[in-house]
Formats: C-alpha cells, sequence, structure tokens
C-alpha cells in the first residue's frame, strides 16, 4: 500500500483532493459558492491563491447561478474554467447550466451529492445530479479520494477535447467521500500539464476575443436550432470512446486506470451482477470478495460514465447473466425505481434477451449502505437468477 | 438661401466609431432603445463585448445562427446572469492580459428584478465592467408588465386599470441610488434629449471601468408600452428631466453632482399628459405622484450637498 | 434536413451558435415600414443638425453640405420632423409617392 | 496486525476530525493504509460529533460507518455518559478516554484496556486551550501500541506549524507519558 513515505502520497479529504485535482490542472478562472459538504473545495483553493500558489482569476461570487454563469462566460473567451458545488447549489444553477451546455462550453464542475431541496437532509445521496440529468452535461461518478483527484485531470482532458467541447461534471458522494480522508497519490503540475498537453496539438475552438466581431449564443433559427442540438448529441456519441482512451491514456502516464466507462468487477464468469456507482462501489466490492469465497459467481459493475449512459458496454457485460440488480442512492420519479434501474431497463432490446432485475434503493439522506445490507441484496438477486419470484424495487433499510 | 454644414453637433466629438449596427434593425420605429444602442456603439470603441439577454434587444443584439446584426463582440446570456457572465468575461481578459471593455446592455427587468442579485454582486465585487440599463419602466418585450421600475399608478398588463385599483399601486425601486451606494468608482443617470450629456458619461464610465464598476441608467421610453405618439420619444424625455422625475445625476468615486439643474421644474402633469399610459390618473393621484417625484430629487439634492 | 448527416455542410462551422458579422451581416429592409417620409425644405434648415442626432436608426447622412434622410432604411418615425427646432421636415404620407419607382 | 476500526466521539471545536485525520497520517506513515471520515450535518460548536479511523495492511475499499469498533476515543468526558457510547464494540475492546480519572467501574463487558488522561488539563497548560486532541493520540499510542510515537509526531507536522505544532508535539508527548492504563480480565 502506498505509504508517506512516498512524498507524492499525502492522507486527504475527497474534497482535498478535488481541489488538488482543479489545481493540477491549472484553471484560469475559478468561480464558485461556498456549500456544505462542498465548502472545503472553495476553501482550499482560495487558500491557495491566497498564497499566491494557484494563478487564476479567483471570483467569490455571491450566489451558484453566477458560478455558473462566471466560468461559462470565462470559458467562452477562451478561459480554462472551473466550479464546484452542491445539491441546492447545483439546482440553482441549473438555468445557466443549460446555457454552458448549449454554448458547448468545456467547463468542469465538481459536484458533492447531497439531497437536494424538497425534504431538507444536509446529507449525503446522489438525488442532485439525477436532478439535471438532462442538461446536456457529461457527468462522471467517483469511488474513492484518489479517483476524485484522477477523475478531475481525467475532466478537463475530456471537457476540453477538440471533438467534445461539452462540459463535464464530477460527481461524489457527500460525506461518505468529501470528508473521507485517505492516502492519496498527488500527481506534479509537470506530470499533468504533460498529459493535457494534447489539447494543445488540437485545433483551437472558437473564443469571443473582442474587436472580431464574432458574437457568442447566436439565436438557433430554424435548422440552425436542430443542427447545433444534433451537433451536441453527437458529441455525447464521441463520449463514450473518449472516455475509455483517455482512461487508458491516464493509466500509461500515471499507472491508474479505472475501466473507462465501467468497471465490470470479476464479471466474466459471473451469474449475477450488481450494478451501482460511486462510495457504495467499494463497500460492494467487499461483499463481492467474501460472497465468491463462499462460492456465489456474483460480479459487480461500477457506473463511472452517467451521463451519456454507457448503453452498449453495459449490455455487454449484462448480456447472459441470469440476474441483475442495480443500487440506487437517489429516485426516479415517475417509474416507482432509482434513476440507474431505469435506466439499465431501457437497454434491456440492446442486451437482446430478458433478464430479471432487482431495484434497491438505499443510502438516502446518508443512511449507511452496509455490507449487511449488500449481502441481503446479493441474496436476493441469487434468489431471482434460480427462478424464484422477486420484488422489483426493494427500499433499504 | 439654403445653409451648409458648418459644424455637428457637439455630441459627434464623442465618437470613437462608426456606427456598428446592420442599417436595418427589428427596433420599432421612433424607439429611443435603437438610437441608445447606436450611440452606445459609436462610443465604447473597438475592442467591445456587449453582453445582453432575452429582451427588446435581443433580436438585434444576438446573432441569427451563423449571421450577425453588428460588429460588435457579443455575448448572450439569461436574464439572471449578465454581470456574472460579464464577470466570466472580464475575468478571462484580464487572466490572458486581453484588451476589452465589456459592456452590460440590459433593460430594467433584469437589471433591477430578476439580475438584480448578479448585478449587486459584480458591483460589490467591483468587477472591471460598464453596465448600462436602459430603463423602460417594466417588461416591455414580453408584453407590457410592471417591473420594479414601473412608476407609482401606471397602467401595464400587470397592473391594470380596474373597477377596484388603478395601476401600479407602489412606486418604483431607485436603482441608480440604490447601486451608488455599492461605492463603485461610477455612477450616472442619463437619457436620450440630452445626448452630449449622456456621450459625456458614456466615455466617463468607460474610463472609470478600468478601474472598477460604472453603472449608467439611461431613461428609454417605450412608444407601445407607454402610449405615445411615434414622433414623440425624445419630448418624453426631455419632459422626464424637467419635471425631475429623471433627473441627470452622476457619482464619481462617491461624489455626487446634478449634471443637468433644472432652474424652475415643471409640474409632473407635463410629463404624464404625454403619455397613454396615465390617461387615467385623476388629481389625487397627480398629487401623490408630484410627492414622490419630489421627495426622491430631495433626497439627491441632500446626497449632492455633501 | 440534409444537414444532419456526417460531412454535409452545415449552418455553423462550429460545435455552437456562434454569429461572425465579416461573414455575413444581416439587414431589415426597414424602408418597407414606412407609411410617411420626411422631406427637408433646404431653404428653412439652418443646418443644425439635430435631426441627424437624434434619428432612432441614425439614417440621416451628412456630406459636409446638408442632411439627406436615407430613405431605404428611414422607417418614418417621424422624430427628426418632431425636434427639427425650423420645422423645416415635414412627414409626408408615402401615398403622395405611390406612383414613384422605389427608392432603392 | 489486521484491521482495525475506531470511532471518535468529541464536541464541535475540540478537534475530534482532526485528530481522525492525524492519526490517519501516522498510520500511513507507518505504511498502513487508511481512511477516515466524520458524520454530522451543521457545523456547530459543542454539538456532539462522531469521526472514523480505519487502518489495515491491506486496501480499504467499503466506506460505511463504523459499527463495530475496536477502539473507542473520548474527547470530552461528559460524553462518557452517552447511553449509545459502547455500542458495538468488539470484545477486547480498548477506550482512550479524556478524565481526571481513573474509571471506578467497568461500563462494558467488552472493555478490555482502558487508556485515561487528564488531556484538558494537560492541553490547558501546553497549548493554553482546551484542545486536548492531540494529547488524547498520544494516549492511544501508550494504550496499544498500534503504532510509534514519533510517527505520531511527524503526523502532527502534516497539519500543524510554527508554534502550535511545538505545542501539540508537547501535548501529545505527554499524553504519552502520563496516561494511566487499566486492564480488566474478560
Amino acid at each position: 500500500m502506498n505509504a508517506l513515505a512516498d512524498k507524492h502520497v499525502k492522507v486527504i479529504t475527497g474534497n482535498a483532493a478535488a481541489a488538488h485535482g482543479a489545481r493540477l490542472c491549472r484553471p484560469d478562472v475559478v468561480a464558485a459558492y461556498p456549500i456544505t459538504p462542498q465548502s472545503e473545495v472553495v476553501e482550499q483553493l482560495a487558500k491557495w491563491h491566497a498564497d499566491g500558489s494557484i494563478d487564476c482569476e479567483y471570483v467569490t461570487v455571491e450566489g451558484e447561478n453566477s458560478a455558473q454563469n462566471v466560468v461559462c462566460g470565462a470559458s467562452m473567451a477562451g478561459s480554462r474554467a472551473y466550479t464546484a458545488t452542491s445539491s441546492y447549489g447545483l439546482v440553482y444553477m441549473y438555468d445557466a447550466m443549460l446555457n454552458t451546455a448549449g454554448y458547448r462550453a468545456p467547463v468542469v464542475m465538481v459536484n458533492v451529492n447531497r439531497e437536494p431541496p424538497g425534504i431538507h437532509a444536509v446529507c449525503s445521496g446522489q438525488q442532485d445530479m439525477i436532478c439535471v440529468r438532462d442538461s446536456g452535461w457529461v457527468q462522471l461518478i467517483a469511488e474513492n479520494c484518489q479517483e476524485i483527484l484522477d477523475l478531475s485531470i481525467q475532466a478537463f482532458r475530456l471537457a476540453e477535447d477538440h471533438g467534445i467541447q461539452l462540459p463535464v461534471i464530477l460527481n461524489y458522494d457527500g460525506y461518505y467521500l468529501s470528508y473521507l480522508a485517505e492516502a492519496v497519490n498527488i500527481p506534479s503540475v509537470a506530470e499533468v500539464d504533460d498529459y493535457l498537453s494534447i489539447l494543445k496539438t488540437q485545433p483551437k475552438r472558437p473564443t469571443l476575443i473582442p474587436g472580431q466581431g464574432i458574437g457568442c449564443g447566436s439565436h438557433g433559427i430554424g435548422p440552425g436550432f436542430v443542427e447545433a442540438r444534433k451537433k451536441h448529441m453527437d458529441a455525447l456519441d464521441r463520449v463514450y470512446q473518449m472516455v475509455d482512451d483517455i482512461d487508458a491514456e491516464f493509466d500509461q502516464a500515471f499507472g491508474r486506470g479505472y475501466g473507462g466507462q465501467l468497471e465490470a468487477y470479476r464479471c466474466e464468469d459471473a451469474d449475477i451482477i450488481l450494478v451501482t456507482s460511486g462510495s457504495a462501489v467499494g463497500t460492494a466490492r467487499t461483499v463481492v470478495n467474501a460472497r465468491r469465497e463462499a462460492g456465489i459467481k456474483v460480479g459487480l459493475v461500477k457506473i463511472r460514465l452517467f451521463r451519456p449512459w454507457p448503453i452498449q458496454r453495459l449490455a455487454r457485460v449484462l448480456k447472459g447473466k441470469k440476474a441483475i440488480g442495480i443500487l440506487d442512492r437517489s429516485l426516479c420519479f415517475g417509474w416507482g425505481c432509482g434513476p440507474l434501474h431505469m435506466e439499465t431497463k431501457a437497454i434491456i432490446p440492446t442486451i437482446g434477451e430478458f433478464i430479471p432485475m432487482l431495484g434497491f434503493i438505499d443510502g438516502l439522506a446518508n443512511m449507511d449502505i452496509t455490507k449487511e445490507h449488500i449481502d441481503k441484496m446479493i441474496d436476493d438477486i441469487y434468489s431471482a437468477s434460480k427462478g424464484n419470484s422477486y420484488q422489483e424495487v426493494t427500499w433499504l433499510p | 438661401m439654403a445653409a451648409k454644414i458648418k459644424k455637428l453637433p457637439k455630441v459627434c466629438d464623442y465618437f470613437q466609431n462608426e456606427d456598428q449596427f446592420s442599417s436595418g434593425v427589428a427596433y420599432c420605429a421612433g424607439c429611443t432603445l435603437e438610437l441608445h444602442a447606436r450611440m452606445v456603439s459609436k462610443i465604447m470603441g473597438k475592442e467591445t463585448v456587449i453582453v445582453g439577454t432575452p429582451s427588446c434587444s435581443a433580436p438585434v443584439l444576438n446573432g441569427q445562427n451563423a449571421a450577425a446584426w453588428h460588429k460588435m463582440g457579443h455575448y448572450a446570456c439569461t436574464m439572471t446572469g449578465v454581470a456574472s457572465s460579464a464577470t466570466g468575461l472580464t475575468r478571462a481578459y484580464q487572466k490572458a492580459g486581453t484588451d476589452a471593455t465589456v459592456v452590460c446592455f440590459t433593460g430594467d427587468g433584469c437589471a433591477q428584478d430578476i439580475g438584480f442579485q448578479t448585478l449587486s454582486g459584480a458591483a460589490e465585487r467591483n468587477e472591471k465592467m460598464v453596465y448600462i440599463c436602459y430603463d423602460n419602466e417594466g417588461y416591455m418585450n414580453t408584453g407590457i408588465q410592471r417591473s420594479s421600475a414601473t412608476p407609482y399608478s401606471v397602467a401595464t398588463s400587470t397592473t391594470p386599470v380596474g373597477k377596484a385599483r388603478k395601476g401600479k399601486e407602489t412606486g418604483s425601486k431607485n436603482l441608480p441610488l440604490i447601486m451608488s451606494l455599492h461605492d463603485i468608482p461610477y455612477v450616472a443617470t442619463a437619457t436620450l434629449s440630452h445626448l452630449e450629456d449622456y456621450a459625456k458619461k458614456l466615455t466617463k464610465a468607460k474610463e472609470k471601468s478600468k478601474e472598477g464598476f460604472a453603472y449608467v441608467h439611461v431613461f428609454c421610453p417605450c412608444l407601445v408600452g407607454w402610449k405615445i405618439p411615434m414622433d414623440s420619444s425624445i419630448q418624453v424625455c426631455r419632459a422626464a428631466v424637467r419635471t425631475n422625475f429623471f433627473p441627470l445625476w452622476e457619482c464619481e468615486d462617491g461624489k455626487y453632482k446634478i449634471t443637468k439643474e433644472i432652474n424652475k421644474p415643471k409640474p409632473i402633469a407635463d410629463l404624464t399628459q404625454l403619455m397613454g399610459k396615465y390617461n387615467h390618473m385623476d388629481e389625487q393621484m397627480l398629487a401623490n405622484f408630484q410627492q414622490i417625484v419630489d421627495r426622491r430629487f430631495n433626497v439627491l439634492q441632500t446626497l449632492c450637498s455633501i | 434536413m440534409g444537414f444532419i448527416k456526417e460531412n454535409e455542410k452545415c449552418l455553423c462551422e462550429t460545435e455552437a451558435c456562434w454569429s461572425y458579422s465579416d461573414k455575413l451581416l444581416l439587414c431589415l429592409d426597414t424602408s418597407s415600414w414606412r407609411t410617411q417620409r420626411p422631406v427637408v425644405d433646404y431653404e428653412t434648415c439652418n443646418c443644425c443638425g439635430l435631426c441627424f442626432v437624434f434619428c432612432p436608426p441614425q439614417c440621416i447622412t451628412e456630406d459636409g453640405e446638408k442632411f439627406t434622410p436615407n430613405l431605404d432604411f428611414c422607417k418614418g418615425c417621424g422624430v427628426c420632423a418632431k425636434e427639427c427646432p425650423k420645422g423645416a421636415i415635414k412627414m409626408i404620407s408615402e401615398g403622395e409617392y405611390a406612383d414613384e419607382c422605389p427608392s432603392r | 496486525m489486521s484491521a482495525k476500526e475506531i470511532r471518535l466521539h468529541g464536541r464541535g471545536g475540540q478537534g475530534a476530525v482532526m485528530a481522525a485525520k492525524m492519526l490517519a497520517s501516522a498510520f500511513a506513515i507507518e505504511g498502513k493504509a487508511v481512511a477516515t471520515f466524520p458524520m454530522y450535518g451543521f457545523e456547530r460548536r459543542g454539538m456532539p460529533v462522531i469521526a472514523f479511523t480505519r487502518f489495515d495492511t491491506e486496501q480499504i475499499l467499503e466506506k460505511t460507518q463504523i459499527y463495530t469498533p475496536d477502539l473507542l476515543m473520548v474527547i470530552d468526558p461528559t460524553l462518557l455518559s452517552l447511553p449509545t457510547l459502547f455500542d458495538g464494540l468488539k470484545p477486547g475492546g480498548v477506550l482512550i478516554l479524556n478524565r481526571d480519572k481513573p474509571l471506578a467501574d467497568h461500563p462494558s463487558e467488552n472493555l478490555e484496556k482502558v487508556g485515561v488522561v487528564n488531556a484538558t488539563h494537560i492541553a490547558l497548560c501546553e497549548i493554553g486551550r482546551d484542545i486536548p486532541n492531540t494529547c488524547l493520540l498520544g494516549a492511544l499510542v501508550k494504550t496499544t501500541g498500534w503504532l510509534n510515537l514519533t510517527s505520531l509526531l511527524t503526523a502532527l507536522g502534516e497539519y500543524l506549524d510554527g508554534s502550535m505544532l511545538e505545542k501539540n508535539i508537547r501535548n501529545a508527548t505527554r499524553g504519552y507519558n502520563e496516561t494511566e492504563v487499566q486492564t480488566w480480565d474478560l
């Protein structure tokens, strides 16, 4: 295991890892508004800014809506722009997020997952990212502190790629990851510069330079609107391959790869699969390992790319399995199940066969997704795989 | 014997540019906003980036697909996001060392209402930009609804004249004064009847924006919404100044000054009679209105005496 | 909707909606809005230039000699006539000119 | 040594969260895998706070709260009366306690060992304020022997500098030296 003897390894929180990730990518403009449990990110960046150890414009805005508009504007003027938020803040910037996506501004944003408004809860939960699912952003989800840092770097690489030009949200669980301190390997700025240097070899995206008669955000009139939307969808299509590729590049450069769009953990010979995302994956790995030792052929799919949804790769992993369970930390209102569950159901035609699917809703509002819970889920999936009747959606605890 | 042009009016001395707009653009015939927009484009210089929102100006400021209506740099944004988007642009140019004058160009609906938070926030941070609010006293683009800039008693489609109520029951928010209390380098009011005063102020605002936030509040009558004859908009501007309804003043580095002193202010009825939106006013309402105008002017005079 | 196909010419060369004034500057035929036109009586005109500065679409031109409304763009609002201190500009109904060839 | 789980109980402002992080860093210095996180909603001075620290020779994958701790650290003596304090404590469990006197009775049947130190008193002497957290970390080192004092003192340097670092090094060292260990045969 990593030791602090290696001077690049530090015990830091998920939030600090996110801040380091941003720092290493050397953003030109950072704008953010503090919110629990994200505040540590903006505080850390502010501290580095005050120390003069990061060279950026740091805008202490008066609300998240402004934060999003600042980074969108800065990005369109050619800056590398970064913001961070959570929950109420995320939904407060919704109109501006749509703008950012429509402008194809390659902004990178960290969203520290927390329950959004409705029932007040200063607690973990992934409902916030579900609220902005259809905003046209790319959405990634991290499992642990190291991945938060690594994925921050990958997010800039992805967002700014000339073939993509889309804003990216990096999600990670509030509390369970935001405040979790683990040993994290922090690369050097030079290493990250090197990894991102490929962006400099690409054609320049259009930027709003004064005096050149350029306008940004014209009215899409008739076919112009349709064309812009179609291009956006096409770019999202290109994200699949790009996410796999840049993760492989990252593995080569830093020795840490994560599987791209998703990680299929012990899935190859598995009869049953549990699909989940975020911090719950770590706990699920330990349970899967234990059940494997007990002779149950169970595999685990970790969703890293939530938008666009990894249709093809997920379908390939799930094909031929006897039963699938999906663990959600949020709700899909109107479907009576969780969003990952609903999206997995939607790829049944791509899988090409019917497989029993069991949804589990757990981890709302800081409720702990325990090993016991996951054990029970695997029991249920296993039972369904044997042809027994099953409950389609189970709420835990 | 026909006269020859000896010299052009003084306001022309302030022009840095040709008119940057296309000759034919979609403002109503006789609209002061068109004159305003063209003046801004002449005065603000080459490195201007105009930040605008959905409003009467959007079909003129925003491009259409790949084509444009004017030659300035332009950024379209949401109603809430004018000052914040402009902040993003300003900071990006600062970081890159690019010369730029970022000019927010919005109506009162955005500045005073939905975008007020971001305006106030950007002013408090003293962002280096010019913010020009064209005040047409309501949401004119969407069908003449009231805004917080709509004055007392005005009939709009959301404050109509009925049996129980007659127009807007409260007065308007005094935004230029509020902005001056943000301790920013420059705040001014202007209107299109007093063009030299206006040009001077825009020029000063541009200079001051190198130091920080400059705010210019421009009284801009809307023919349709205010029920004014097509040829009379400039007259209405002039009457607004002469009645002290819209005094011309500036506040430079905390020092307030009336730039156009009115020796014998006219009664407010001289203004209201020019417009259909005040048609329902009775004596009592006029007296109330006069009181509001006098009170606000007194506050301004007091500030100018400091 | 042919442009949606791969490799086909698009309306916008970029991924998003950017406009370029040097490539295409749009222009409305605002002269068609007009129901009356300004006619200057140059005997009365003292060349003060107020029409020139107050004209909302800024379509009055000057050539060093005199001020002339550009009827290609004049919307016929009448602000120039109203603001003229000499009363040298009259707004005349377009009906009077209906038989003339269009000015452009 | 296999995996150990530690639960820290303190009050907002006493540095329970910081102590948990420092402890994690100290284990990391010794080459262990570590994971630590607090669980609270609002950050309020005086409100009871829980923090969790895990360390292991293997990579730590689980992200759950700690339900069956090997060790409890009680930073505020008044929290000893918390009815849920000993919930889940593993047999052979350890308690690190900030208190001016040893325990008079055996509070939990799974509790084998208690390290008691008057950390509030020591912190007031050494730091001048009631920040007993680093003193209790010294007590943990002494009571358990799970890590070396030097690792702990090195770890403090990752979070503190200048005179605060010196004061806390003295605070931790006195914690190590002045801890009284009580044991029970289970």
